[in-house]
Formats: C-alpha cells, structure tokens, sequence
C-alpha cells in the first residue's frame, strides 16, 4: 500500500464540539476557576438578551451551590420568553446553533457556541448532564430536559424530557454541574456589579453559596431592542455578495435595493452604472467576472453609513450615569454617547465614563471597566484596544497622575457597541485594536478628561483658597503685634481684615463724633441680600438711610434695614447717638460673616 | 547718623500700623530687582534700578510671613542701633531662633530681607550696624593708608608697612583715609596667582601700579575700595579676569554696578573702571590653553547679550566671538608662553593700547 | 403565535465555515497583508508534516504571482507523500478534517483547519477556486483540482478533476487567488527564513513575484518523524474517560494497560485497587460515578511521565547551531536541548539558543525567534510567554544590556516542542503562559546565558589586554626619551620591553666582552618550540650549548639550534666572537615575535 | 638646599633610566596614601605612613602615562631651580600644555603627582620653588614678626602695626622670624564670623590671646604657621570650629595631620593642639540652634569612627553623641543666646576646663 493510502486511512472529520473540547482557551474555559465565570458570563447574557428581545424587564437569579469538593452547581434562571421544547436540546447541546448568527445587529451573544460550550465543558469534567427548564407561556406547562452533548457528532442526547410544574410563567433556568472552585468569586460579584451598572433595567439577585447579593434595578423601563439590519455595501466581500446573489431571482436593480442597507434608487442606478452591467439582468446569472465588477463599483459609490439607531442599542448618558451612581458613590461622573461611526462596513457606537473621588482607593490604578455590547469584560485587561487607548491618553493634561494607565481614585468606562464587536478571540475577553473604535474612544475620554479638569481645578480652587486665607490671618495678628510694639502704639483690631481676606461679609458698628455709624462691607463672590438689626437706647429718626422698620422694645429701639450688596461694595448707616447698642445681621451663613464693635 | 537709620526704621512700621488700622492689608513696594529693571543714570553713570515696582502685599501666607520677617528685622535693627551693638547677618539668622515663626527658613533669606530694608531706607546696612562676613581682598602698592581701628589709627604703607600678602582691606572701608601715594593706575586681579605672579616679577615697581586682588566675586568693601580710590585719587582702574562669563560679571559688577546691588550703585560702582582680559579675542590671538564651553557658559553668555549692562559694541563682539569659538581661558593660562609672558608682553602692549601706560 | 416561537424560527445551525469565514482573525486571516503569509505558513506547514511522515527530505517551491492589481496567486509544492485523489476535496475543501487531531505526538498542524481556512478566505475575496495537484506515487498520474468550499455546509465542491502529466514523482501543489498585498514581504522572508533554520534539512526556493530567495539543506538526513502514543492517565478529563471507556469491550485492568501510555501490570492493578472496582468489571459497563472514582484513583497512582522520545522531535543542539550558522554570521552560538517534562499531562520539551556579534545589528532590542513544533511564531510577540520569559530573565547577570527584552547584537531562539502546544489562539501565534513550560525556558536560556557571559568575558579580557599592552607600549619610548634627557644619557632601546609588555618571544643576540650572546625570553602563555638560526664568521665550535646543526655557507657559518622554552622561561647561548651576524628564528608567528639586534 | 633638591629629582630619573635599561618595565614605589596606612609615630607625636607600599609600575596605560608625566615634572622643576624661578602649581599645569602626551589632563592630577614627589624625595614642594596659590590665614594678636620679603625685612607687629582685618600670613612661612610676644596662647578658628566676634568683644586683650583665622580648611602655610607658634614660643594652640564631621577634620589636620600630606606631618602637624568646640555635647548642653545631618554628615562620622586619628575616647563619645543626636551646629549658633555669649561665658568656662587659662 503506497503511503498516501495508508495516510488517507487515517484522515476523518472532526466534530466542531471535539474541536472545542480540546481547545478550551479559545472560548475561556481555559481553568476551572475561570470556568465558573464564563459559564454564568453565557447564561446571563442570553438571558439579558432574550428578555431584552421579548420587552420584559429583565429578572434574573443566579445561583452557585457546593455539591462536592470541587464541584460546583451553578443555576441562572430568568423571565425571558423561554425557548419552545423541541428547540430546547439544540440550543443547549448543540455548538453553533443559535438565532442572531445571521442577523446584523447588537446582542450579546452571537455564535451560538457559548452556553452549549458551558454544558459541553461541564459534561467534561463531571459527566453529568445539563439541567434545563423553560416555559414559553402561562399557557404552557414548563419543560425540564437533562441534556448531553455527543461530542463525537456535535448532536444533543436527551437522557429526559419532562413536563412539570414551575412557578415562573415564563422564562429558562439552566443547570450545570461544574469542577471548578470559588476563587475568582470577587471577579465574578464584580461581573455582576458591572452587568448591572450597564443593564440598569436589570434586577440581578445573586445567592453564591449561600450569600446573598442584591443588584437592584434603577430604571423602569426596557430597552428598545435592536433591530437587524441587511448588509452595507460597503466592506462587502466577495464570497458574500455571490452567496447573497446566488439566493435573489430578481433583476440587478431590486435586487441591491431588496438586499442592501441605504441603497435606494438613486444609489442602485449609479453602481450599476459603474459596473457597466444592464439593470435588467439577474443578480443570479452574474459570473465571478461581473460580480467582481459589480462589488468594486458598490465599494465606489457613495451610500449613507449604515442606520445605526436602529441596530444598536447605546446605554446612553443618563443610564450610565445612573448605573454608576448605584453602585459606586463618587464625587463626580459624567458620561458621554459618541455619534455612530463605521468600521469595514459594519456600525458601531463608543459610550464612555469618568468617575472621579468618592470611595475609589486614592492610590494605585483607575478602575477600569471595560464592556461590549452591554457585557462587562474581564480578563486580558492588558490586550484590550479599550486598556491602549486609555494608556494612550495623556492624562497628566487633565490633572490625573498616570503610569502607562492613569491612577488615583478614578473610575473609567468605556462600552463598544457595535453589529459585529471586533474580539481578539472567541473568549471575548478584549477588543481588537481598529484604528477606528480607538479613535472613538480617545475622542470620548479626551472630552470627559476636559469635564474632571474643570472639576478638580474648581474643587482644588476652592480648597486652596480656603487654606491660604486661613493661613494669612494667622499670620496678621503678629505683624500687628510686631508692629504696634515698634511703633509703641495700642495692637489694632485686625478682624476686618480678616474678614476681607477670607471673603466675607464685615460688619462694624462703631460710635465716632456723636454718630453711630454701621459699615457693611461684602467681600464675597456673590450678591448678599441683608437684614440688620440695630438694638440701641436712639431711635434713629434722623438716620440716613432711613430704617426700613423701627420697634420699639422696653426702652430700647430695634432699627431694620434691609439691603442688597454686590460684591466688593459696601453699604453705611449712619445716625446721632453715643450708645451703638447692638448689631444683628441675618441672610448670610454664621461662617461667612464677621460683626465687629469697633467700641469694644 | 545714627538716628536718622532708626526714623528710616521706624517710618516703615508706622507705614504698616497705619494700614492695618485702616483695614487695608498691609504692603511694601520695592523697585523690581532683575536685570529687566536696571537703567543707566547719565548723572553718576551707572546702572540703577529703574521705575519698576513690585508689590509685596501680605494677602498670601508666603508674602505676609515675609512682612512678618521683616517687621522683626526692623525691630531687632532699631534696638542694636539704639544700643550701639553690630553683628552679623549670620548671627542675626542665630538671633531670630528666638522670633517664633519669623525665624529665618535660611541664610538667603536674611540677606534679601537686609537688601529690600537697603533699597526701602536708601541707606546701607553699615548703617544699620551689621557687618558683612565676607573677606575683604588684598592690595599691594605705593599707597599708604590710615585706617581708624578699635586700637586707634594705623598708618600702613603698602609695600613698605605689609608682608608678601600684602595689605589686606577691612569690611568697613568708611574708616580708611588715604595719605600719600606714588600710583598711577590700579589693577584688581580676579586669581590670587596672577596677583603673585605679577609681584614676582616687580610689576607694581616698574609700573607704579597698585595690585589689588579681588578673591572672585569683589566683596562690597572691595568695590567701595576701588570707587574710592578712582574716585579720591583720581587712579583709574583695570580689571583683569579670567576670560569667561562669570569673570565677566566681576568686571560688570566693579564698572557698572550688580543687579542685587543696584540701589548702592553709587557707593560701590567706579564707572570708569576698563577690562583688560582675558579677552575672548586673546584666546585665538595668543592660542591660549583653554576648555570648551560648557552649556551653562553658553547660557550665561546668552544672558549677558541680552544684559543691559553688557550692551556695547565692544562687549557685543567679544561675546558673540567667544560663543562661536566655544572656549574660554583662565589668567594664568598665560603661563603656557612662560612666566614672564603676562608681565613683560601681554600686560604692557594691553596697558597701552587702552591708554594706562 | 408565542414570542418563543416566533424567535424558534430564527434558530438554526451554523456550519464551522460559516463561523471561521467571520472570525477570520481566530486563523490569522485578519488582513489581506497577513492573510498571505497565514496561506503559506498553513501549505508550507503541511508539506513538512507530510515528508516527515513519509521520511523525505523535503524540497519545497513557494510562488507568489501577481494577476491583478491587488490580487496574487499563491503556489506551494512539495516532494511528499501526495493525497489519495478522493481525500482530496476534504482535506483542501472541508474545515475540520484531518488526520492529526486525535493522534497524540507532535505536528506542525493539528486542528485540520489551517489550509481549508485559507481556501475558504481566497474564494471569499476572489472567488476563484483552489487548485490542487497531487500525486501518490510514480505509478499513478497525478490529479488536478479545482475545488471550493460551500460554506454553508462546511462541505468541498469539486469544481474539476482530471488526470494530468506532472513531473515530480509524488507529492502535492496547492494554488490559491488572494486579494492581498505584499506589503509584509519582509515578514514572509522572515518566516521562510526561521523555517529553514530550524529544519535544516529541508530545502526551500521562493520566488515571490519574481525574485527568487533559496534556502539550502545542511543535513542530509530524514527526521525520525515521531510516533503517535496513548494518553496519559494524568491530566485526564472524566468526558474523555468516559468515551474512551465505552468503545472498549475488554475488562477494567486490560483495558488501562492498553488505552493509556505507561500503564502496566502493577499500576494498573494499583489503579483498580484505589478505584474500589472489580478486575473483572468491563470498562463500558462503569457507570458516570464509576468512572468518577477510577479517574480519581488513576491521578492518585505514581505512573511514569510521557515517552516524550517517541512523540516528539526535538531538533537537537548540533542542528539548531548549524541551522543558525546557515542563516546568520555569528561570533557566538550556543544551544541546549532541555529534558523532556509534562504539562497537565502533555510531554513537552523546549530548546533553546543564544547567538552573538557577526551581521546583527548592535543597537536596539535582540533578535527573538520563536518556533512552537518547529514553526516560526511571527505575530504577538509581546503577547506570548517565550517573549514574557526571556524578559524576565535579568540579562545584566550576563553582561548583556536590557530594556524589558535584552538589546544588543543577541539572538535568541526558543522551540517548544509539545503534543499539544498551548497556544493562547487558534491564529497559533503565541505560546500560552504555562508555569511548567516558561520555567524550562528560563532554564535553558540562564544556561546559554552563562556561556555567552564566558565567551563575552574572554573576548573581552583578549581584547582588552591587546589594546592596554599596545598604550603601554606607545608610551614607553616618551618615558625613554624624558628620562635620558634629563640623566643626560643616551636614549636606550626599549624593544625589549615591548616584547615582555606585548606578550611576545624576545630573541636579542649582542657582542660583550668578546663573546657573543643569544638570548631568548618566552613571555607569551605557551611554550614554544623554536629553531635558532645564527649567520656569522664564527663558526661557534666552543658554543654553550652546542648548535645542533653548523652549515658553512661560503665564509659563514650558519650554526642552528633547535629549543622548547616554558613560559616566562629564557635561553641563552654564547660563543667567542667579535661579529653577532644575523639572527633568525623559526618556529612562532611573526607578530609574536620582537628581534633585537644588541649592536645596532 | 636646591642642589640638594636637584639631585634628589635625578636621583628619581636615574633609577628609571636603569630600569629601563635592565629591561625592566619602570616603577615607583611610595606610602600608600589612605587613612588605613597612617600610623602614630611615638617620637613625634604626629600620624605618618605607615608602611604598607604601593607600586606603581608603567604595564598599564594608565601608570604609563603617569610616570612619563612624573618624568616631565621632573624634568621641569630640576630646569626652574636651575634658573631660580618660582611658579603656582596652575601654572605648571599651563605649562604642561607643552608637554603634548605628558601634558595634565586637570589640576588635580598636578597636585597629587605633586604630592607624590614629596614622598619620594621627602622634600616639600617649596624646596622645588612650587609656590602654593592658597590663601594665607589672618592672625591678630600680641606678637611681633620679622617677615623676610623680596623688598628686605618687615619687622610687624600683630594688632599695632596691622588693620582691622589683621595680618595676612605669606605663602612661605619660612621667610617669618617671631620677635616678641606677650601671648598666652594661639585660638585658631575656622570662620570669620566668629574671628570679628572676638576681635569686637575685645577678647585678644581680655586674655593675651593670639586669633587665627583658618579660612576652612586651613592651607599648609596656617598649618605651617601654627606648628612654629607652638613649637618655637611654645604658645599651646585652640581650635575653634563648627559642630560637625569636617570641621572635626579641620582640627585633625592641624593636632594629627590630613592623609593627604602624612609625609609633611613632621614640618605641619602640631600634636599638642587641643579642640574647644563646638562639641556635640555643646548643642545639648547649650539647646543651641542646629540643623539636622545630612546623609553625606552622617557617612563622615562613621568614617571618622574608623579613622585612627580619631581613635580616642573623647572622640568616640563626642562622634556616637552626634549620631545620636542627628544634629549640627555651627560657631555663629552661640549668637542665639546673644552676642556676648561666646567670649563672656563659653570660651571662658571651655578654655579653663582645658586649662589653658
């Protein structure tokens, strides 16, 4: 037997499941530790995803529960649509089974490989099979399956199928058996705080081995699911545009019209104008040859981008803000929504955030939360486009301290949303580094950069002031001291000083040449708006101005003026007497306030 | 004397309590002392500070603590003059560990306060009895001196009267008279060995010159020396340095008075006093030993064109020569073309060719 | 109709085309520029992992061809095996189809994926099929092809297949249409390169676009191609146990000794005897908790490591050294071949070089090249453990200068050589940081480390001592000089002590007090055997020691003696005369040797 | 003397002229020259070389050229003595401009190859006409001197016949004859500050007191100066310094020697000098102002724990307290407790401790 032949015995088909199997890296299954995590990463996403598709304000538990030594069970349960029964076994026990693969629009999963690589994975390691449960209406009862996956055919095995009772009206729960451990609990409690803060529609409860954790929902109303979109001419390749050309019996024309986003009339004529076929030809009869032709005038006719609000779904400004607010109490957040951009044909939006204070740790790097399509993103920090362009910022313009990633107390999050999230692997741990994604992002942090400068310049303003104030007027009452004792004199009142270097209002009452004279001076920023009291044995008739009221107490009269100061200006009252009495100023802060008796 | 020093101290308290007493936050105005703010006066010919004025106001803590300083210097000051005491700005610095937070943060800071009390008083801190620790240089010559000591009055003859070393200048140079003298022109010298050099080979003898020996940087009661003895004896004066930017700056600072000195120009400055070398143009004419520049000579240099004080012709060339050789050389490198070289050629064709001899 | 079941209707399976044709960057096809270089790595890849199995000495053409402005057409042939013609279509048509994924043993590929990718990608681009020409042996014609792939199906479609005259006697060529750029041609160059210099026994022609490059063979013989081997108990996961299990019909203690490598008599039984179950007990019949306990009990028993010598292929230091040496000029080569060890139960042996000076550039950071199972890594340097080691290692310690990665005239190469090479991505472009792994290379690398720093050492204290002993000897005729003028002297001749200062072998001969003299000084490190030749009118009958050897050539006498002198060790030799004549001496390089003539 | 000096520079160059000769590769031997090869030489009181040796042999670059440069200065001097000139050490280091190869790369390398002839030809480097460029000390008090000058003989007297500043030391203080004196003792002090205290508290009269005025660390003609008060009057010496490492190392140089001129202890060092202060255990007994030490301070101290002309009790306790208490003080800080301080209360109680009044 010659040796190709002997060879050729030898080569067989391999199963996509076993493919995985052996390749656990590929989709973060890599340990058993992070296992856990990727596995309620899939389930929940799905379930955010389903929900979301199904308008129903998202319900979810979670669940981790000890069986054995190193065995964990892990439960996710939600209110989605459910999935009807006979669909069931492919979409848990089947890899590359799923609904959106095809569809051109934001959602969190995508391949349909992730939940059944979970039930896969698990089977690996424990051999037993996958729990599900699922209720598609209150007029359906629920369905429980246990389910394998034969790896060998990459086919589901149903070892059950069974009606039973369950008091969700709809909704799935799944339930896998997992050797793995809890080690990267806080990374998941943190994967869950994150979900939450970009699904603030979403009330998550969390019972991770019998603690209980909460993350409860601020916004009452559900997302507006994208909708999908046909695909933009442009960054169209060829085996694609000759598959979707083989499947259309219709003439050239309605055909790039039917199949295309933003095509219309206009746009359709003039790239068949530049292909130099006839409208009138079948997209279907087109030769290699003529679809080339056709591709390369499509990619040089000018068509809008690719309508974006419908396909994606931003968290938008306020949600975010919203989001963070919940779960981190900082001194200031602001967000922004970046306008949709395009990259190789396909949509995609930058969302990004700055928190600044609070309870962030002071010292050491920025908090950085990193999310595609609404799903937070956890590992391989260091290879992510989002970590690059946050290193590529020069920070210290904005006051922020950095090495390589900026650090202090500083929360930064970043959310790519797009059509076809652009992962440096199928674990989808980090974005891939397109020059147009980054720019976005740089684009959106330089912007909130600019808004945590004005802040902290304003807070460092006001801080410094107060200090330095503070500190000249302990100083002033020794020179004045110093002074008088050259100078041999009597050391002179320095509280209106005072009052003047730490912006306040000054009051003074004081007795001279037979006049009570009351000086108002405001040293502060703004306007003041006065109310003065004037106690004193005169009754003031002949003062100048006029009081607005006078009362007249035991043998005393009490004399009001009301009167507004702008800053820096200064307002007197002056009337005959020898007794100044007492002086009461209302309608500014105690502490912003100095009254001196230039008598006493 | 005396009495005038104090009302001068006085008036600035005053100045002060009355602000304070009018809630007004006290300040101090002093003429702005860099070298964007010095003029040349026609009248005494030298560089004064011109009309700009800085403010210092205590609204800062940094500015209000130097008002508090200077009110304790001011008191301090009042009293030793009122009990005919002197010291020194060092022991003055000692003296404010007992001033609480006046005390002085370092010696620099002791010697601005002294200068800013000089330029507010128009009077020098000699007056104010304090004593400067600096040494006082060296002068050797057919001069003889009376100098009013502790001890009562010294006659001293310059040659006659002194060792090698010669006579050495005391800080108060107010207590010298000048009796007789045989000198027909002073030559201050920046290094000590050219000043023995040039006594080693009897150049004072043969040229009636009178060698003084600067120490670097003059003292005050070297430059106040040297105005006198232009000034009084009509001797004019030659400066002969090192040939790099620094020593260019002793010359500036004995012609056309320093910066940080400008407000006692008229004391200490002799305007007619002339630059003999090291010329920058000396280097290549004579290929004298010398080191590159380094970057800050290069800076200094720079520094100094954009100096009022070095604004001439002359200096401009020399300057602008010296940046585009990239060299610089000391007095005794002379030495390379032996001994005898600086007093029997370099000197005498240089003396003559400015008019000395 | 339900919500679950509208969304049913969009569920559906995905084939493994479809899904690689839209995660081109899990191969490495992420850009027209790398997707060539991707195309020939895969082909080339292939040709060495057939020839090694057929035991042929590989003689690979690489062709790349412009047709079109952007498009290039990208040739590989080989002397292998060949393909029988109905595997064909498979193995170039359908991804996931191979012979080499369940074998354990190291190959280049593996997954069955790589050049059926590539296909896919060129006729995504193109849309022009494959061609494949493939010959089994010189008794059949060879077969051409033209082959596509339905995507949709992840199944070949046999455009054409027709018998044709070849010249090569057996072996395959693939032709592929790319749209692509040359731009990485230097990168190409590179791979090409790395691959030859570590299979120096295979041949290698390029032409791309008309230039052609050759890498020539330096070791005539074949590899030993390694064998594939049983798993290994340990590392074993429950779901391979299981399935392994139930395809055996023979009872629990034969079943282990032959379904897994090193397993015999004694742990076998030690194995049964852990697990609680019955010798008798067949394998298929153990149920899930069954098999949980005799996995358990199978990690527990002590069972030899791997036979890594049969499953792997080192290269082997000589061949690496001289697989170097082909490629670069170098001052300095060292390799090392560690001992085979095991990851999770994966044999692996890693192998290590360090080369120094020669044509490297003496600036910048060193030359690193990577090879897992003897393909170059070219792509994600930073991003793979052999990178993150050699940073680790502190280079100072060895005289070698660092920033992160060493710099300076240094090449390092590093080979992983594994069953399963733990690549962080399907693209295969980086080693995965695995502890076991990195630490062999650190180890490896510290040891070549040490002889580079002695090789360094050495040339340097050569180099330096040449270079002090000539100042010193620049200088000595200056101090000579001085000193005589100022003693009033004549200046003495100092060749003498140049020859003691340089190192060298001093031979003076003079005439004093009637006799002449011949001294001989060794102040080299060696001993030296020389031969004296003296010309004079004596004719040195009274000579001490006596010549060996007197010629009378005309009225001179030519007197010779032969002598071995130790290092700093002298000779000498006298006889009664007034004329030294000549002195010549044989037997040392020129350039160590100083002669001096006393009366001259 | 200079044909004995001459043939002491021969004497060198011959023994190298016959090395070379011989075929042996040149060399100098000579003292090591670190403070671990000092010794206390019991006749003389004073800390010399031991006799650990080091060799210089001309088989490096580096010692080459060292000795071929030792061969130019050699060669120099024995020409200047012939034609009795004198020259700086600067100058020479012009004129080794042309010595092409030979030629000093920098000052330093002059002064220590210097040094170097020194030790080998136990002369000191007068006898070869170098003349030092330092600064003389100042020296006030009763005492009469006859200073031997180029222009005859100066008989002065140290406070009738001098200034305010005092009288200037010369370079040579061989050319000094001491006449009469009504002195008790010598107080040496480092700063002038502290010098103007003393003369303007009166404390010379007060206590027959000679004042010196180091100027830092005190040139070998104040050393000079010092040894023949002691010696020849038999005055006892004071040292007055700072508190801190290197003006420990002032004193040391003038009571022990310096490790830099161990060869010229005999001529420079005065064993019987004692310290005042300021001691560590002043700046606690007298809470006066000080600074904290510097890293580089605190490295001295240890240093001179191990240094053996520290090797006293006195010492040690003094050097361990300052460490411990991370402190230093300068002579001025006496000025906290007021001008007065220092001649009315310190010097007194501290000079009759030590029984010198």
């Amino acid at each position: 037997m010659e040796l190709a032949e002997q060879l050729a015995g030898q080569q067989k088909s391999i199963s996509v499941a076993e493919f995985f199997e052996k390749n656990k890296h590929l989709l973060g299954f890599d340990s058993p530790t992070r296992g856990i995590i990727t596995t309620i990463k899939e389930a929940v996403d799905n379930s955010l995803d389903a929900c979301e598709e199904a308008e129903v304000l998202p319900d979810i538990f979670v669940g981790v529960k000890k069986v054995d030594k190193d065995v964990y069970r892990i439960i996710v349960e939600d209110n989605g649509p459910g999935i009807v029964p006979k669909q069931v076994p492919f979409v848990f026990g089947k890899l590359l089974y799923g609904s959106r693969f095809h569809q051109i629009k934001q959602s969190r999963g995508q391949q349909g490989i992730g939940i059944s690589a979970a039930v896969l994975y698990a089977q690996l390691t424990t051999g037993v099979p996958a729990v599900v449960i699922s209720r598609t209406s209150y007029k359906n009862k629920a369905h429980r399956f246990e389910i394998m996956i034969r790896t060998e055919a990459n086919e589901p095995e149903v070892l059950k199928d069974e009606e039973i009772e369950w008091d969700r009206m709809h909704g799935t729960r799944i339930e896998i058996e997992f050797k793995t451990t809890l080690a990267a609990k806080k990374r998941l409690l943190d994967y869950l705080m994150y979900t939450s803060v970009v699904n603030p529609h979403a009330r998550i409860k969390a019972d991770i081995d019998g603690e209980v954790y909460n993350f409860e929902r601020v916004n009452e109303e559900t997302i507006v699911p994208p909708k999908a979109i046909l695909p933009h001419p442009h960054g169209l390749e060829l085996g694609q545009l000759k598959r979707i050309a083989a499947a259309s019996d219709i003439n050239l024309k309605d055909f790039l019209i039917n199949s295309f986003s933003r095509v219309g009339d206009k746009n359709a004529e003039e790239i068949i104008g530049g292909s130099g076929l006839k409208e009138s030809r079948k997209a279907k009869t087109l030769t290699n040859e003529e679809l080339k032709k056709l591709l390369e005038s499509m990619q040089n006719v000018e068509v809008p981008p690719p309508p974006a609000s419908q396909c994606l779904s931003p968290i938008g400004e306020d949600m975010i803000i919203r989001g963070i607010d919940k779960e981190f109490q900082l001194d200031f957040v602001r967000a922004r929504t970046r306008k949709s951009k395009v990259f190789s044909g396909h949509p995609f939006i930058v969302e990004a955030a700055i928190g600044y204070g609070g309870k962030l740790e002071s010292e050491g790097t920025a908090t950085i939360l990193r999310f595609a399509n609404r799903v937070p993103l956890l590992y391989q920090q260091g290879a992510c486009a989002i970590t690059n362009s946050i290193a590529g910022i020069n920070w210290k313009a904005y006051n922020i301290s950095q090495q390589g990633l900026p650090t202090g107390p500083v929360l930064i999050l970043v959310h790519v949303a797009s059509t076809n999230v652009p992962f440096t692997s199928e674990s989808k741990d980090a974005v891939a580094s397109i020059p147009e994604i980054e720019k976005e992002i740089v684009l959106a942090l330089q912007d909130l950069g600019r808004d945590l400068k004005m802040f902290l310049g304003r807070r460092d303003r006001n801080k410094q002031f107060e200090e330095r104030a503070r500190a000249v007027c302990s100083i002033l009452p020794d020179i004045a001291m110093k002074v008088s004792e050259i100078v041999k004199k009597p050391v002179p009142d320095i509280s209106p000083l005072e009052g003047q270097i730490m912006k306040k209002v000054v009051a003074k009452k004081g007795v001279r040449d037979g006049f009570v004279e009351i000086m108002l001076s405001n040293y502060t920023n703004t306007a003041v708006s006065l109310t003065i009291y004037n106690m004193s044995p005169e009754d003031g008739k002949d003062a100048s101005p006029k009081p607005d009221f006078v009362d007249n107490i035991g043998d005393e009269y009490n004399k009001l003026w009301k009167v507004i100061i702008e800053p820096d200006n200064m307002w007197s009252a002056k009337y005959k007497g020898t007794n100044g009495g007492t002086l009461d100023i209302r309608g500014v802060e105690e502490k912003k306030l100095v009254v001196i008796d230039l008598d006493n | 004397m005396d009495k005038h020093a104090v009302s001068k101290l006085l008036e600035i308290a005053d100045r002060w309590y009355s602000q304070i007493k009018r809630a007004e936050i006290p300040y101090i105005s002093l003429p702005t002392r860099t070298k964007h703010n010095i003029e040349y006066d026609e009248g005494t010919e030298v560089w004064k500070y011109g009309e700009k004025e800085t403010t210092r106001t205590a609204s800062t803590a940094k500015s209000a603590l130097h008002l508090l300083k200077m009110a304790y210097v001011v008191g301090f000051l009042k009293d030793q003059i009122g009990e005919n005491r002197s010291s020194t700005l060092r022991e003055m610095y000692y003296i404010s560990e007992g001033w609480k937070r006046a005390k002085f943060g370092a010696q620099d800071e002791s010697n601005f306060l002294v200068e800013d009390l000089e330029i507010i008083t128009e009077l020098s801190r000699e007056a104010f009895h304090l004593r400067p620790e600096e040494d006082g240089a060296s002068i050797f010559g057919p001069i003889k001196i009376r100098e009013q000591t502790r001890r009562g009055d010294k006659d001293i003859h310059c040659v006659e009267d002194v060792g090698e070393a010669g006579y050495s200048i005391p800080n108060n140079v107010e207590r010298l008279t000048f009796l007789e003298n045989d000198a027909k022109f002073v030559i201050a010298m920046e290094t000590g060995g050219m000043y023995a050099r040039l006594m080693e080979n009897g150049f004072s003898e043969e040229y009636d010159a009178v060698l003084l020996h600067l120490k670097g940087q003059p003292a005050r009661s070297t430059r106040r020396m040297l105005k006198r003895l232009n000034n009084e004896l009509g001797l004019p004066v030659v400066v002969f340095t090192d040939g790099d930017p620094w020593s260019y700056r002793i010359f500036a600072s004995i012609a056309y008075g320093s910066i940080k000195a400008a407000h006692m120009s008229d004391i200490l400055v002799t305007p007619g006093a002339q630059f003999v070398g090291v010329q920058p143009s000396d280097i290549s004419m004579y290929n004298l030993p010398s080191d590159h520049l380094t970057e800050g000579d290069i800076a200094a240099l720079k520094a100094e064109l954009t100096d009022p004080r070095f604004d001439t012709e002359y200096w401009r060339n020399q300057i602008n020569l010296q940046i585009k050789l990239g060299l610089k050389s000391e007095q005794q490198a002379f030495a390379a073309r032996g001994l005898d070289f600086v007093t029997k050629e370099y000197l005498p064709a240089r003396l003559s060719e400015m008019g000395i001899i």
